[in-house]
C-alpha cells in the first residue's frame, strides 16, 4: 500500500516536472538566464525562510477552505458557499473584534467564534433550503456568495468603516485580537497550527467517529443511508454547517493573522481555491494539507518568476492551469504502466 | 496595429520634447538608479495603474540608461502584497512605488525596516507624525477639484442650452463602488454643478464592479432613460460602458483619469464624439515629477503632498470635443473656477471626510 | 419611476448573454457534462470576435471567429476530461483561469494593452429592425431594434429544444447524460456524443461572449464576462433540464438585474440593490421546490 | 455457427476472468451457459457483444473470424444482448429506447411516426406487446424486459444473448417468455441463455456449457446430461436443501397490519386495504407478479414512507409515524431487493458495509474502534464464507453473491425481531443462495417474524409458513403452505384470474 502511494506521489511530481519543462522552458529561452527562470520557479520558493513562509501563509486559508469543501463533498453535497462563508467569516470576525468589549486574551477566540457562526450562514442557508425544500444547493450557494458579498459590503460601509481612512476599510483590528506570529522574519502565525489541527481533526472525524462514518455513508450512497434509517437530510445539513463553520473560521483566522483592517471589496477567491484543494486531495482531510501546500508553492514560484524576469504573470497563470489539469489527469496518474514504472506493484496483487 | 503605434509614438514625442526642455541631467552616477512600481492589481485598468506604468515609461524615456525601471503586477490577492513589497525592499531597488490607500498599511510595516530605500506612495498616507517614515514620500490627489470643473461643465452645457432641452435636465454619475475615493469625485462633481445650477439633479449609480462594461452600459442607459443629459463615469473598465451607452442613447459622457476621447478616437470615432471631456488625474506626471525631485535630491520625503489643480495634477481635458462643444462663457466660467480653486477663494469639499450620513443627505438632496 | 418602455429592451439586453450561455450549459448538461468552463469560453469568444472583426473589417467573420474560439476551448476541455481523464470541475476551473490569462496575454501581444482592445477598430453586430412589427406603436420599439444575437438567442431556444428532443443526436445526448453505461451498451458512441455536445456548448458560449464585446459594447476588456458564465450555470439548473426552462430562468435573472439597475438612485443603498439579483433566484427556486414537493406529496 | 477458441480475458488489474475457453454453439438452437457468480459467463457474453475485447483467443461466426469491438460492431454481426441489468434509459419512451442509435430520420429529425410504426411492427412480429409511447420508467420490470428484448431484436439480429432473463419475472411471465423464446428459435434465431436455474435450462436448451472459475467445465447436449451432473459441473458438490416450513412460536402476532392503503404516484406501488399478521417464528411469503404492490408494502413496513390509511402495529402497539430509524431501533431488519442501490455502497469497505448501522456499538468515547470492527468483519467473512480480498476491500470488488452475503450478515446480525427479506437470492449462485436461505430459516426458528418477498416461487414454497398473494395492491389469496400448494395453484391468483376469500 505504502509502496503504491509513494509511486503515485513520484509520478505526480514527475508530471509536474514534465509540464514545467514543456511550458516554462520555451518561455525561459526568451530570457537571458533560462536556467534561472526554471530553477526560480521550482526551487525559488524554498530558498529563503521568507518565501517558505509565503507558501505557508497562502496554504493556511486554502487548508481551511479545502477541508470545508472536502467535508461537504464527502457527505454528498455540492455547496459552493465556502467562498462566501470565508468572506463573511472574515468580516464577522473583524466586526466582533471591534465591537466586543472583552479583555485581551479572550478577544481573538470570541471574535473568531462569532465570525465562524456569522460566516457559516452562507453554507447553512443553502443547506437548510436543500434539506427542507430540496432546492439545489449548488445554485443557491453560488448565488448567496454574491449576496453575502454585497450585504457584507453594506455592513462594512455603514457600521465598520473607518472614516479617517481614505478607502472603504474597517477600523483597525485591535492589537489584542491579532494572532501571534510564530517564526521571526515570516508572517507565519498561529493560524497555520490551527489549520493543521483542523485537518487532522477533520480526518479523525470523518474516519474515526460515528458521525463522520454516517456522513460518508450518506455521501457514498444516499439510498443506502436511508435504508439504514439514517436521516440523510440532517446529515447533509450537518456537513454544511460544519463546512461553513470551518470556512468562516478560516476567514477570521486570515483576517486576524495577516490583516490590519478588513479591506476586501470583492470575494477573495479562497473558497474556489478550496474546491481545487479538495479535489486535489480527493476529499481526504489529511491530504488537504499537501494539496494546499502544493498550490501555495505553485503560486509563490509563479510570482517569483513573474517578478524577477520579464515573463508576464499571465503566462505563469497558463502553466498553473495546465498543472492543475495534469496532476488530476487519471489517464496519467492512474495509468498502471506509468505507475509500475515508478515502482508500484500491480494493484491486482494488493487484493 | 497602426493606430496604437501612432499613439504611442506621439507619447514618445511628447516625452522627448519634455527631455529636450528639461535637459537630461548630467551623467548622474555610474550606477543606474533602479525604480520599481508595484501594482496592487493588474494593469489594463485605463486608470492610475496604467497611468503609473506610463509614468514609469516616461521616466525610462527621459533618463535612458541612467535608470532601470520595472512594473510588477501583484494581482488582487491582498495577502501577497506585503510579501512582494518585502521582496522588492530586499532587492537592490532604490525607489519603490505603490499606490492606492490599501498600500498605506503595508508601507507602514515595511518602510521603517528598510531606511535606505525610498518609497513613493500615491493616493495613500502614512502617519508621518510618528516620525518613523523619513523615507516615504506620499502624495494624494485632489480629484474633487478636477471633478468640480467636470460638474461645472456638465451643468453648464445644460444651462446654456448647448444640450437640447429634450435630453433631460439632470446630470449623471456612475461610480465603481460606494467607497471614499469614488465619492471624492462625486462630492466635487455635485458642488461644481451646483455652482452653476443650485437645484441641479444628479442621478447616481454604483456598479459594484470595475471590470463589467456591459453593466456600466446598462446603468448609464437607465440614467439616460430617466432624463440624464450627460453622465460622468468613475468606474474603470465598467465606466467605459457609459460611453457605449452615450453613443446608443445619443447623449454625452464625461471620462475620468485619462483622456477617454483619445482611447476611442481611432477605433470608434462616433463614440469618441460623445465624450464631452475627461477629468484627468495625472498619475504619470506626478510620478515623473517625483522621480525628477528624487534625482535632484529634493524629494520631500517624510511628508504628504496633496496636489490638485494648483499643481496641475488634476484637470479637465480642454482640447478635442470640449474645445468645440463648450461655448466661450462656459469655458470662461471653468477657467474662473480653476483660478478660484488655485488661489484658494473656492474650496471644494472632500469625499474622504464626509460622514456616511452627510453623504446620504447630499445624495438624497440631488436625487432626480 | 421606472419606465417600462425602456425596461423591456434592457431586460432583453441583460438576458441575452445569459440565454446564450445558459443554452450552452444546457446542451452539455443534457449529455452529462457540467460545463464549468463556460465563463472561459465566453471570454475567448469575446476576444476572438473583436480581433477578427478588426482585422477583417467584417463583423460576421468576427462572430464566426467568436463561435470557433468558444468551440476550441470546449475542445481543450474535452481533451482534459476525456483524453487525460482529469476531474471535470477542476478542469473547468483551470480552463477559466487559463482563458483569463490567455485573453489578457493575447490582447497584450496584439495591442500592447492589457485592459482594453480600444485601439482595435473592431465592429459591432447589427441591430435588427423587424419589418411590420417595427411600425406598430409601443409594441414596435419593444420588440424591434435589438441586437441580432438577441434574436438569435431567442430563436435558438426552440432550436435547442428540437435538437434535444427530436433529433438522433439529442436522443443520444439524453441517453448518455442519464445513463452512460446503458447508452454505451446500446452502441451509442458516448465519447463522440459528449464531445459534440461540448462543442455545441462552446459555440453558444462564443456567441454569448461576442454579444458582450460586439453587441453590448464595441471592445474587449479584461475579464469582461464578469461571472455571467456562472449565472448561466445557475440558469440551466433552474431550468430543470428544459431549454425553455433555461430561457425562463435567464429572463428571470435578467429582469431582476435590469430592474435593480433602474432602481439605483432612489435612495436604497447600492450594495443592497446589488444583492437583490442574487437573492431573487434563490427565492424563486425555493418557491418552485416547495410547490413541487407539495405536488409530489399528493 | 459460433465458435469460441482459446478465449482468455485478463483485466489490467491482474484479475483472470476467462482462460482458454473453447466451445461451439449450433445455429438455430437455444444454448444454455451455466456457472456460478464470477465463473466468467458475463465476461464471455460481454466479449461476444462487443463490450469488451478478449486478451487472447478468437471467435468465429459461420467460420468467419470476428472481433466485435463495440456493441455497434456486434450488432452489425447480428448479435444482440439482453442484459440482466437493463441498458434502458428511464426518461425516454419505449420507442426511443428500442431505436436508440438507429432512429429512422426525416431530414435532420427523428421520424417519430415511422419509428413508432417500426416498433409496433417489431412487437407484432415477435408477439411482444408494448406501448410504444410509454415512458420507460413507468413500466413494470417484466414490461421493461420486453423492451430490452425488442431492442436486442431490432437490428436484424441472428444471435440473441439473454443474461439471467427470468430473475425478475413471475412464473407466468417466465412461462410466457419461454414460449416467446421457443418461437424465436423456431424462426431461426440462435439463443444464448445464461441461467442459474436448472429447471429453466432443462425446459429450454438443447445444449449446455458449464463454466467454472473461468474455464469450461462441461459441454453437452441436454439429452445427454442429468440435472445432478450439471449442478456438479457448476459448483462441485452441493445439494439443494430440503423443504422447511418453520412453525409459528406464538399465537400472538408480532406484526399486525390493518387496512393499509398507499396512494403512490407509481401505480405499481399502490396498496389497497392490506391486512397481514406475522407471528414470531413464522415466515410469511408474499407472492405476486412484479409490480403488484410489493415495493409499496416494503416501503411502508420499513418506514420509508407513511401510509395514507390503515395501521401497523408491533406487538399490538401502533407504530404510526415511525421512520426507518425508529423501526430499526425496535428490531427491524431489511434485506433490500437491490443490493447495490439500497443495501450497501460499492465505494465503502466490507467492514464499513458490514457494520453500518451497528457502528455505534463500536465506540470508545467519541471515537470508533476500527480494529474491533475489522475483527468482527473477519468473523463474518469466515462464517459466511465470503470470497474477498480482505475486510478493507471495497464492496464493489465482490461478486453479487458475496456482496449479498456481507449485506445479509449485517441485517441478520442485528438480532432482529422483524425481518423483511426482498428477493434474497436473486441473481446469486446456488451455494450462496442456499446459505442465505438457511440463515433466514435459522432466524425464524430463533423467534424472529419474517416477511419474505420473492419472485422465485420455489424459494417461497420451500421457506414460507404461509403465502399471501398480492395482485394490483390487494391481497387476493392467503394460503397455508401445505404440500398441495404448487406454482400451478398460485399462478391464477398472481395473474388476478382468481380471488380467494
Amino acid at each position: 500500500m505504502i509502496r503504491n502511494a509513494l509511486a503515485e506521489t513520484a509520478l505526480t511530481l514527475a508530471i509536474v516536472f514534465v509540464v514545467v519543462a514543456l511550458v516554462l522552458v520555451p518561455l525561459a529561452m526568451t530570457q537571458a538566464d533560462p536556467v534561472g527562470v526554471v530553477t526560480t520557479f521550482l526551487f525559488g520558493p524554498f530558498k529563503s525562510i521568507r518565501h517558505i513562509g509565503n507558501i505557508i501563509e497562502l496554504a493556511t486559508p486554502s487548508m481551511f477552505c479545502g477541508l470545508a469543501v472536502a467535508l461537504i463533498l464527502r457527505a454528498g453535497m455540492f455547496n459552493l458557499g465556502v467562498e462566501g462563508a470565508f468572506f463573511l467569516g472574515g468580516l464577522g470576525t473583524v466586526a466582533a473584534a471591534l465591537i466586543l468589549p472583552l479583555p485581551g486574551p479572550w478577544l481573538a477566540p470570541a471574535a473568531l467564534l462569532a465570525g465562524a457562526v456569522i460566516g457559516s450562514s452562507v453554507c447553512v442557508v443553502p443547506g437548510v433550503l436543500r434539506a427542507r425544500y430540496g432546492a439545489s444547493e449548488l445554485v443557491s450557494s453560488l448565488m448567496l456568495n454574491f449576496a453575502a458579498l454585497f450585504i457584507g459590503l453594506y455592513v462594512l460601509n455603514v457600521w465598520l468603516r473607518d472614516p479617517a481612512a481614505g478607502a472603504m476599510v474597517s477600523f483597525k483590528i485591535p492589537a489584542d485580537a491579532r494572532l501571534p506570529r510564530l517564526i521571526e522574519g515570516t508572517r507565519i502565525h498561529i493560524g497555520v497550527l490551527l489549520a493543521l489541527a483542523a485537518c487532522g481533526l477533520g480526518a479523525l472525524y470523518l474516519f474515526r467517529t460515528a458521525g463522520g462514518f454516517e456522513s460518508r455513508i450518506a455521501g457514498a450512497n444516499p439510498s443506502f443511508a436511508a435504508h439504514l434509517g439514517l436521516d440523510v437530510a440532517r446529515i447533509g445539513l450537518r456537513a454544511q454547517i460544519l463546512g461553513g463553520l470551518i470556512a468562516a473560521f478560516g476567514g477570521g483566522i486570515e483576517m486576524l493573522g495577516l490583516y490590519q483592517r478588513f479591506s476586501w471589496q470583492a470575494l477573495p477567491g479562497n473558497g474556489w481555491t478550496g474546491v481545487t484543494v479538495a479535489i486535489l486531495a480527493r476529499d481526504h482531510p489529511a491530504l488537504v494539507i499537501p494539496a494546499a501546500l502544493f498550490l501555495g508553492w505553485l503560486q509563490v514560484g509563479g510570482d517569483l518568476v513573474a517578478r524577477n524576469f520579464d515573463i508576464p504573470n499571465e503566462a505563469v497563470g497558463l502553466m498553473q492551469a495546465l498543472l492543475l489539469v495534469t496532476v488530476t489527469a487519471a489517464a496519467l496518474t492512474r495509468n498502471p504502466r506509468l505507475l509500475r514504472a515508478f515502482g508500484a506493484r500491480s494493484p491486482g496483487a494488493a487484493r | 496595429m497602426p493606430h496604437l503605434t501612432r499613439r504611442r509614438f506621439n507619447t514618445l514625442l511628447v516625452a522627448g520634447a519634455a527631455i529636450a526642455a528639461v535637459g537630461v541631467p548630467a551623467a548622474h552616477a555610474s550606477e543606474p538608479k533602479k525604480i520599481v512600481f508595484l501594482v496592487n492589481g493588474n494593469l489594463g485598468d485605463k486608470s492610475y495603474f496604467d497611468l503609473g506604468a506610463l509614468g514609469m515609461n516616461q521616466i525610462k524615456a527621459k533618463y535612458g540608461d541612467a535608470v532601470e525601471t520595472k512594473v510588477i503586477e501583484m494581482g488582487t490577492d491582498q495577502t501577497k502584497w506585503l510579501a512582494t513589497f518585502q521582496d522588492a525592499s530586499e532587492g537592490d531597488w532604490d525607489v519603490i512605488v505603490g499606490c492606492t490607500f490599501e498600500i498605506s498599511d503595508i508601507m507602514v510595516e515595511i518602510a521603517p525596516q528598510y531606511p535606505d530605500k525610498t518609497y513613493i506612495l500615491i493616493d495613500g498616507v502614512v502617519p508621518f507624525d510618528e516620525g518613523k517614515f523619513g523615507n516615504v514620500y506620499s502624495v494624494t490627489f485632489k480629484q474633487n477639484e478636477g471633478s468640480y470643473l467636470a460638474g461645472i461643465l456638465a451643468a453648464g452645457l445644460i444651462a446654456d442650452g448647448t444640450i437640447p432641452a429634450d435630453w433631460g435636465k439632470s446630470i449623471g454619475f456612475l461610480g465603481g463602488m460606494d467607497i471614499p475615493v469614488i465619492n471624492d469625485f462625486l462630492v466635487g462633481y455635485i458642488e461644481g454643478a451646483r455652482s452653476v445650477t443650485p437645484d441641479i439633479k444628479v442621478a447616481i449609480a454604483y456598479a459594484g464592479s470595475f471590470n463589467d462594461a456591459a453593466k456600466g452600459k446598462e446603468l448609464a442607459l437607465a440614467q439616460y432613460r430617466g432624463g440624464t443629459a450627460i453622465g460622468f463615469n468613475v468606474a474603470g473598465l465598467t465606466g467605459l460602458g457609459q460611453l457605449a451607452a452615450a453613443k446608443e442613447a445619443g447623449r454625452l459622457a464625461l471620462g475620468v483619469n485619462s483622456d477617454q476621447e483619445a482611447i476611442f478616437k481611432d477605433s470608434d470615432p462616433e463614440m469618441a464624439s460623445k465624450v464631452a471631456s475627461s477629468m484627468l488625474k495625472k498619475v504619470d506626471v506626478t510620478l515623473l515629477r517625483a522621480f525628477d525631485l528624487y534625482i535632484a535630491g529634493t524629494l520631500p520625503v517624510g511628508q504628504t503632498e496633496s496636489i490638485g489643480l494648483k499643481e496641475d495634477a488634476v484637470g479637465l481635458v480642454e482640447t478635442g470635443n470640449m474645445a468645440t462643444l463648450a461655448k466661450d462663457p462656459l469655458k470662461a466660467r471653468i477657467a474662473a473656477a480653476k483660478a478660484g480653486i488655485v488661489d484658494g477663494s473656492i474650496t471644494v469639499s472632500s469625499g474622504f471626510v464626509v460622514s456616511q450620513a452627510d453623504l446620504n443627505t447630499l445624495r438624497d438632496s440631488v436625487r432626480p | 419611476m421606472i419606465d417600462l418602455l425602456g425596461l423591456v429592451p434592457a431586460i432583453l439586453r441583460v438576458s441575452t448573454p445569459l440565454i446564450l450561455a445558459g443554452l450552452g450549459v444546457h446542451v452539455s448538461s443534457r449529455a452529462g457534462v457540467l460545463n464549468i468552463g463556460i465563463e472561459g469560453m465566453m471570454l475567448a469568444g469575446a476576444l476572438a470576435g473583436v480581433v477578427i472583426s478588426a482585422l477583417t473589417q467584417n463583423a460576421w467573420l468576427g462572430l464566426v471567429a467568436a463561435l470557433l474560439a468558444g468551440a476550441v476551448l470546449a475542445a481543450l476541455l474535452s481533451v482534459a476530461i476525456h483524453l487525460l481523464r482529469a476531474d471535470l470541475v477542476l478542469s473547468g476551473i483551470a480552463l477559466n483561469m487559463a482563458a483569463l490569462a490567455g485573453t489578457t496575454l493575447a490582447l497584450f501581444a496584439l495591442t500592447g494593452d492589457k485592459g482594453i482592445s480600444s485601439s482595435l477598430p473592431s465592429l459591432t453586430l447589427p441591430m435588427v429592425r423587424l419589418p411590420l412589427i417595427d411600425d406598430i406603436p409601443i409594441l414596435g420599439p419593444l420588440l424591434s431594434g435589438h441586437n441580432v444575437l438577441t434574436y438569435a438567442g431567442l430563436l435558438a431556444v426552440p432550436l435547442v429544444a428540437i435538437l434535444v428532443n427530436r433529433t438522433p443526436l439529442g436522443l443520444a445526448m439524453r441517453a448518455v447524460g442519464e445513463n452512460p453505461e446503458a447508452a454505451a451498451a446500446t452502441g451509442v458512441p458516448v465519447l463522440r456524443v459528449q464531445v459534440t455536445a461540448l462543442l455545441i456548448s462552446g459555440l453558444f458560449a462564443g456567441a454569448a461572449g461576442a454579444f458582450l464585446s460586439m453587441g453590448y459594447v464595441s471592445w474587449f476588456s479584461q475579464n469582461m464576462t464578469a461571472g455571467r458564465g456562472f449565472i448561466a450555470l445557475a440558469a440551466d439548473v433552474m431550468g430543470f433540464g428544459y431549454a425553455w426552462g433555461t430561457m425562463a430562468a435567464a429572463l428571470l435573472l435578467g429582469t431582476t438585474e435590469a430592474i435593480t439597475l433602474s432602481l439605483q438612485g432612489f435612495g436604497v443603498p447600492s450594495e443592497l440593490l446589488q444583492a437583490i439579483p442574487y437573492l431573487v433566484p434563490v427565492l424563486a427556486m425555493v418557491i418552485h421546490a416547495r410547490r413541487r414537493k407539495r405536488r409530489e406529496a399528493h | 455457427m459460433i465458435r469460441f477458441e482459446h478465449v482468455s480475458k485478463t483485466y489490467p488489474n491482474g484479475t483472470v476472468a476467462l482462460s482458454d475457453v473453447g466451445f461451439s454453439v449450433a445455429a438455430g438452437t437455444i444454448h444454455a451457459i451455466c456457472g456460478e457468480n464470477g465463473a466468467g459467463k458475463s465476461t464471455l457474453m460481454k466479449i461476444l457483444s462487443g463490450l469488451e475485447l478478449p486478451s487472447a483467443g478468437s471467435i468465429s461466426i459461420n467460420g468467419e473470424p470476428v472481433r466485435p469491438d463495440s456493441p455497434r460492431a456486434a450488432a452489425a454481426l447480428g448479435i444482440g444482448m439482453v442484459h440482466q441489468h437493463f441498458s434502458l434509459i428511464g426518461s425516454l419512451t419505449v420507442t426511443e429506447n428500442i431505436l436508440l442509435g438507429q432512429e429512422p430520420r426525416r431530414g435532420p429529425f427523428v421520424d417519430r411516426a415511422k419509428a413508432r410504426a417500426r416498433v409496433l411492427d417489431l412487437a407484432a412480429r415477435y408477439s411482444l406487446d408494448v406501448d410504444p409511447d410509454a415512458k420507460l420508467a413507468t413500466l413494470s420490470v417484466a414490461a421493461q424486459q420486453k423492451v430490452e428484448i425488442l431492442k436486442a431484436l431490432s437490428r436484424d439480429t441472428r444471435i440473441l444473448i439473454l443474461d439471467e432473463p427470468t430473475a425478475v419475472l413471475s412464473p407466468p411471465e417466465t412461462e410466457e417468455l419461454f414460449r416467446r423464446l421457443v418461437a424465436l428459435r423456431e424462426s431461426g434465431l440462435t439463443i444464448l441463455f445464461i441461467s442459474h436455474k436448472l429447471k429453466e435450462v432443462r425446459a429450454l436448451a438443447q445444449q449446455v456449457t458449464t463454466l467454472r472459475a473461468g474455464r469450461v467445465s462441461g459441454d453437452a447436449p441436454m439429452s445427454a446430461i442429468s440435472d445432478d451432473e450439471i449442478a456438479r459441473l457448476v459448483m462441485g458438490e452441493a445439494g439443494t436443501s430440503a423443504i422447511v416450513r418453520p412453525e409459528p412460536q406464538s399465537a400472538e402476532a408480532r406484526i399486525t397490519v390493518r387496512g393499509l392503503t398507499l396512494r403512490a404516484r407509481d401505480a405499481n406501488d399502490r396498496l389497497d386495504a392490506i391486512d397481514l399478521a406475522i407471528r414470531p417464528g413464522e415466515i410469511l411469503g408474499i407472492a405476486g407478479v412484479d409490480g403488484s404492490g410489493q415495493r409499496g408494502l416494503v416501503k411502508v413496513l420499513t418506514g420509508a414512507c407513511q401510509p395514507d390509511a390503515g395501521m401497523i402495529a408491533w406487538d399490538g402497539k401502533s407504530v404510526a409515524g415511525a421512520n426507518t430509524g425508529a423501526l430499526r431501533r425496535r428490531g427491524l431488519a431489511h434485506l433490500p431487493a437491490d443490493r447495490f442501490r439500497d443495501g450497501g455502497s460499492r465505494r465503502l469497505t466490507l467492514t464499513e458495509n458490514a457494520l453500518a448501522g451497528a457502528h455505534r456499538n463500536y465506540r470508545f468515547g467519541p471515537l470508533l474502534k476500527p480494529r474491533a470492527m475489522i475483527e468482527t468483519t473477519r468473523g463474518i467473512i469466515d462464517r459466511f464464507a465470503v470470497r474477498c480480498p480482505g475486510p478493507l476491500a471495497p464492496l464493489g470488488a465482490l461478486s453479487g453473491g458475496n456482496a449479498q452475503k456481507i449485506i445479509a450478515a449485517r441485517e441478520f446480525g442485528s438480532n432482529p425481531r422483524f425481518l423483511i427479506v426482498d428477493q434474497p437470492t436473486r441473481g446469486i449462485d446456488v451455494a450462496a443462495a442456499n446459505f442465505i436461505q438457511d440463515q433466514i430459516v435459522a432466524l425464524a426458528r430463533s423467534g424472529c417474524a419474517v416477511l419474505l418477498l420473492s419472485a422465485d416461487l420455489d424459494e417461497l414454497l420451500r421457506l414460507s409458513t404461509r403465502i399471501v398473494v398480492l395482485y394490483a395492491g390487494r391481497i387476493v389469496a392467503s394460503l397455508p403452505n401445505d404440500p398441495e400448494l404448487t406454482p400451478a395453484r398460485l399462478g391464477p391468483f398472481m395473474l388476478g384470474l382468481e380471488v380467494a376469500a
